[in-house]
């Protein structure tokens, strides 16, 4: 019986190399904001994302579908999703966007990656001691 | 209503033009084939002539505009005839083209804008109990581990036959300063890298900035050093393969086990001057032993001298109600329509539960469009553990036997997974396969062991890393 | 040496305003950073000060995040020049430009940036990302500087702070790498503000929109602010052959390698 | 030496109005166009498509444009283009599009496709003739066209100057 199983097993050993097949990649950002004032909520949040794409890269980046998987309106942290292709334009537009409400701001990209799963465990940002 | 040209504008042509090239019968005649409407199959045909200096390409894609002015179609026309290129302005048209270009040596600054970093996801099938089966070895070979976490559905607290084992994960060494030179000291190897598995890794460096070192357990002690250092050390070594034209940084390997390695050796003496006396390098270090039966002097005692101090993983646990999970069925790795998820979709949904991603959006909703793939399945609780530390593989290894002793009695599960995360600043990813950072320096693994434990292996690395085993 | 670098924090007179600029930068992950000093000689007759050493305004540096070491601070002097008898200044040998670790020039017009490329002793070429450009580049003296070690500074702050000027950074930026193709270009910020700085990925991503490829872009924040400084180093040490050691240990003589690929020994 | 290269785009504005046409000129074209890229590809397209881009050609009585851009840039272009709405000069605003003809690496291939293109349209008017007069109109205006074409043929060798920037 475990015999049998095994050999089926040894049948069906099956390696599958994925080369940039990920269709998305994703980014995980901070919100600085001054002290003080309005903090935006989940959905000011994926306006304000937006409205610097569409700054930066006009209506063609504002079309970049993006999704907001988490966000955390206490510390202005969000995971984004953004297709392959986006991920200069999105960076990019994050990196130049200075203001939001007429106030300084600044998004902080800590980690990008093309896997969900690698956001969990960042190592450079792990204590140990 | 147009009439022809009048002498006026003749003369303006003549003011505006720019060098006349006389290709224009070629030019004519490609245009002409365009017309016919066989479009696209000329395109390569008429970019191959459009490299020798004529417009022909370009004059197709005019044809196109002024044939259907409206932007979607001029879009998917500019996304399709150059699918290498051009993602830039098509954003929606980018989605369809699933793997990126790959890289080549002149890639126009603009098109850059629509390349994602490269990325490889190798993902494999086999069953653990099988005799040839090589998902230990690859367990083994990944060194440097930061993170463990196993996913097991329908259950809620853990399991017993995980205890022992989670209790036993292993205590790890954090030591400051210590110099490079001390891991080569003979007293050093006899005592540890020769009598069991001794990793070293150190502690808060940056591969892409700083110096870096690791001590495999096969004996190989590596460095990862920039230009300046490499010069100054004066030890062989190559250039880094992610360094780019102008090398910045070298790795040095030096094999402490090997046999021309004895104390008195030429080769010893030198390494220990290049590390003592022409360039003294100091690291924190996180270490840990792993030695089969025979007791030694630990770790502990024998580097008593310096800033040493044992640390304890850090184990969470959680429990997760109501999870959405997806059908998997173990000998489809691509996944069946309506029957079964594939690998791919099951890695995304995994690092949406570690992330606490909502998983129940619409494709509609404004916020997120991530949803659980289909078919999936809500399970009332799951339970998530994650243990964080410097974890050696030898541990992991137990702990994936242990997750398939897990399945010895009848379990509502069909499937677990065990989540392994690697250093994104260690010099190596698998064996001794070189890693980079690049832009996220991931390297992970993930098992997904089922119930008749056959196995899933999905081994992911980014940009500057070789494929995995 | 080869860590994050920001060239560009211009220097105020508020030190507390310095002090948050320095921690944010070290927070960021950059590993050293140079203290701008700038003259421009339309504004009345300044003299060139001494540098102000960075110990004496910091006690103490802040922690590199990530890392155990201390952001190093360097000092540098930007010299604006409109008109070229302000080039005197800098061919003459002025005491207290030497003490500057970084010294470059901002042109104003092509036959400054002629000359600076070619004849001036300088690490840094500043690009104007303000307005449009009232020049356009020319081969020859770009690729004199590159010869010569050399760099093209482009800001990316301007870009956060104004569309109108967001433009003109990057069409400026796109322009200058035409003719330069991605070769010696360093990005750095001139924040005022901690809000405007943008961490070395950021900026390295940045780098793509200003046409310069992933690896040379990367350089830009990283390598080539190494060699810039290397090069702001020759001048102080006889060309970079011989170099003194603070400790009275031993002088190290290294081979007669060019200057600016000179390997820096730490003190 | 290595030469810039350059796209060039040739398009016709239509509208329907036919008081528009005597919008059509450089700065109005350059404006509408600019304003469309913005609009589309936003800043960073702006910055992008301005560097050497300039309105080459204009002829406002067959409503004829030919834009300038670089060879990098030209499908953030001419992926603008079709967004040009309107047209404005002093103060007078008009409906209309742009409707892109040819892409060209050199004003030469332009021109000759604009001169094939009139002739195609000369010939669709002749058809169309009601009264004689007309036809010989047309017909005459059919032989000058085709008289030009070869004047430019027989004239492309003292015909030396490089639009493109050089250094």
């Amino acid at each position: 019986m475990a015999l049998s199983e095994q050999a089926g097993a040894a049948a069906s050993f099956e390696r599958r190399v994925l080369r940039s097949a990920g269709e998305h990649h994703y980014l995980r950002v901070r919100l600085e904001l001054p002290d003080g004032g309005a903090r935006p909520n989940v959905a000011q949040f994926k306006q304000l994302v937006v409205s610097a794409l569409k700054e930066l890269h006009g209506e063609v980046g504002a079309a970049l579908p993006v999704d907001v998987l988490t966000y955390e309106e206490k510390t202005l942290s969000a995971i984004l999703r953004v297709v392959s292709s986006g991920l200069v334009k999105l960076w990019s537009a994050l990196t130049l966007l200075g203001f939001y409400q007429n106030r300084r701001c600044a998004f902080r990209v800590l980690q990008t990656s093309p896997f969900l799963l690698a956001l969990a465990g960042n190592s450079r940002e792990l204590v140990l001691d | 209503m147009r009439v022809s040209l009048p002498d006026r504008c003749r003369r303006c042509w003549e003011n505006a033009r720019a060098k006349g090239t006389e290709r224009a019968n070629a030019r004519q005649q490609a245009a002409g084939e365009a017309r016919n409407g066989r479009r696209h199959r000329h395109i390569n045909a008429a970019q191959s002539r459009h490299c020798t200096g004529s417009g022909c390409a370009t004059e197709q894609q005019a044809e196109v505009t002024s044939g259907h002015s409206s932007f979607p179609a001029s879009l998917r026309l500019a996304g399709r005839c150059v699918s290498v290129a051009v993602p830039c302005l098509a954003a929606g048209s980018v989605t369809r083209a699933r793997s990126p270009p790959r890289w080549r040596m002149a890639v126009p600054p603009l098109q850059r804008l629509g390349q994602a970093p490269r990325h490889l996801l190798v993902c494999e099938k086999g069953h653990a109990r099988h005799a040839r089966s090589r998902h230990a070895a690859h367990v083994r070979d990944h060194a440097y581990n930061c993170r463990v976490s196993f996913l097991i559905p329908e259950c809620g607290l853990l399991p017993e036959v995980l205890k022992s084992t989670i209790e036993d994960v292993g205590e790890y060494y954090l030591i400051r300063n210590l110099p490079v030179h001390e891991l080569v000291a003979h007293d050093f190897i006899d005592a540890f890298v020769k009598k069991g598995s001794c990793y070293a890794l150190t502690y808060k460096t940056k591969i892409d900035q700083d110096n870096t070192a690791a001590l495999l357990p096969n004996g190989n002690l590596i460095l990862s050093v920039d230009k300046d250092t490499y010069e100054e050390l004066g030890l062989q070594g190559r250039p880094s393969k992610y360094s780019g034209k102008k090398v910045m940084r070298y790795i040095i390997t030096i094999d402490l086990t090997g046999c021309g390695f004895h104390p008195d050796s030429k080769k010893h003496n030198r390494v220990l001057w290049a590390l003592k006396e022409k360039k003294p390098l100091e690291f924190d270090f996180l270490l840990a032993w792993y030695n089969t039966g025979a007791e030694g002097s630990t770790l502990m005692s024998y580097f008593s001298k310096n800033q040493i101090e044992a640390l304890k993983p850090k184990i969470t646990f959680s429990t997760l109600r109501d999870l959405q999970c997806p059908l998997l069925q173990s000998n489809e790795l691509h996944g069946k329509p309506e029957e079964s998820c594939s690998t791919e979709e099951l890695f995304e949904w995994l690092g949406a539960v570690l992330n606490q991603v909502s998983l129940d959006n619409k494709s509609s909703s404004f916020l997120s469009t991530y949803c659980c793939p289909q078919p999936n399945t809500v399970v009332e609780k799951a339970f998530l553990c994650t243990i964080t530390g410097f974890i050696i593989p030898e541990k992991i290894i137990q702990l994936l036997e242990q997750l398939c002793c897990y399945f010895g009695e009848p379990k509502l599960a069909y499937w677990l997974t065990l989540t392994v995360h690697g250093f994104a600043d260690s010099p190596v990813s698998w064996r001794e396969s070189e890693h980079g950072f690049h832009k996220g320096g991931e390297n992970l693994y993930n098992f997904v062991i089922f119930r008749n434990l056959d196995y899933w292996l999905q081994m992911a690395v980014g940009t500057n890393d070789d494929c995995p085993p | 040496m080869a860590g994050f670098s920001d060239l560009n924090i211009p220097q105020g007179p508020d030190k507390k305003s310095m002090q948050g600029l320095l921690e944010t930068a070290a927070h960021l992950g950059y590993s050293a950073v140079a203290l701008n000093h700038v003259i421009d000689f339309k504004e009345k007759k300044q003299e060139i000060i001494k540098p102000v050493s960075p110990s004496e305004l910091f006690p103490s540096l802040p922690v590199v995040q990530g890392t155990s070491k201390r952001i190093k601070v360097l000092t540098r002097l930007t010299l604006v020049i409109s008109d070229p008898s302000h080039c005197n200044l800098l061919r003459s040998t002025s005491p207290n430009i030497r003490l500057y670790d970084i010294i470059a020039v901002f042109p104003k017009t092509e036959k400054l940036f002629h000359i600076a490329c070619t004849t001036l002793d300088v690490d840094l070429v500043c690009i104007n990302v303000t307005e449009k450009l009232p020049f356009y580049f020319r081969r020859p003296p770009v690729n004199v500087a590159i010869d010569r070690g050399i760099y093209f500074e482009l800001l990316y702050t301007p870009a956060i702070k104004d569309s109108t000027m967001r433009r003109y950074t990057i069409s400026n930026a796109i322009s200058l790498m035409q003719i330069c193709k991605g070769k010696n270009i360093v990005v750095s910020s001139a924040a005022e503000r901690p809000l405007e700085l943008r961490g070395p990925y950021d900026v390295a991503n940045l780098g793509l929109l200003f046409g310069l490829s992933e690896g040379e872009a990367k350089a830009a924040v990283s390598t080539n602010c190494r060699a810039a400084m290397l090069h702001g180093e020759t001048r102080k040490s006889a060309c970079g052959i011989v170099y003194t050691l603070k400790k009275p240990r031993k002088v190290e003589e290294e081979e007669t390698l060019p200057a600016c690929k000179k390997a820096k020994t730490q003190a | 030496m290595v030469r810039f290269k350059n796209r060039y785009v040739l398009c016709e504005v239509v509208s329907e109005d036919p008081r528009c046409r005597q919008c059509i000129e450089d700065r109005a074209v350059g404006l509408a166009v600019r304003d469309a890229i913005g609009r589309v590809h936003g800043d960073f397209g702006l910055a992008c498509c301005s560097i050497s881009f300039t309105v080459k050609y204009l002829n406002a009585y067959t409503g004829t444009v030919l834009l300038r851009c670089r060879k990098d840039s030209y499908r953030l272009l001419c992926s603008a283009l079709p967004f040009v709405r309107q047209l404005e000069s002093r103060n007078q605003r008009y409906p209309c599009f742009l409707n892109t003809l040819h892409v060209g690496g050199t004003i030469r291939t332009c021109q000759k496709f604009l001169i094939e293109y009139n002739r195609r349209q000369l010939l669709m008017l002749l058809q169309s003739c009601t009264n004689e007069e007309e036809r010989r109109c047309v017909q005459k205006s059919l032989l000058s066209c085709s008289l030009t074409e070869e004047q430019c043929l027989s004239g492309n060798e003292d015909d030396d100057d490089d639009g493109t920037d050089t250094d």
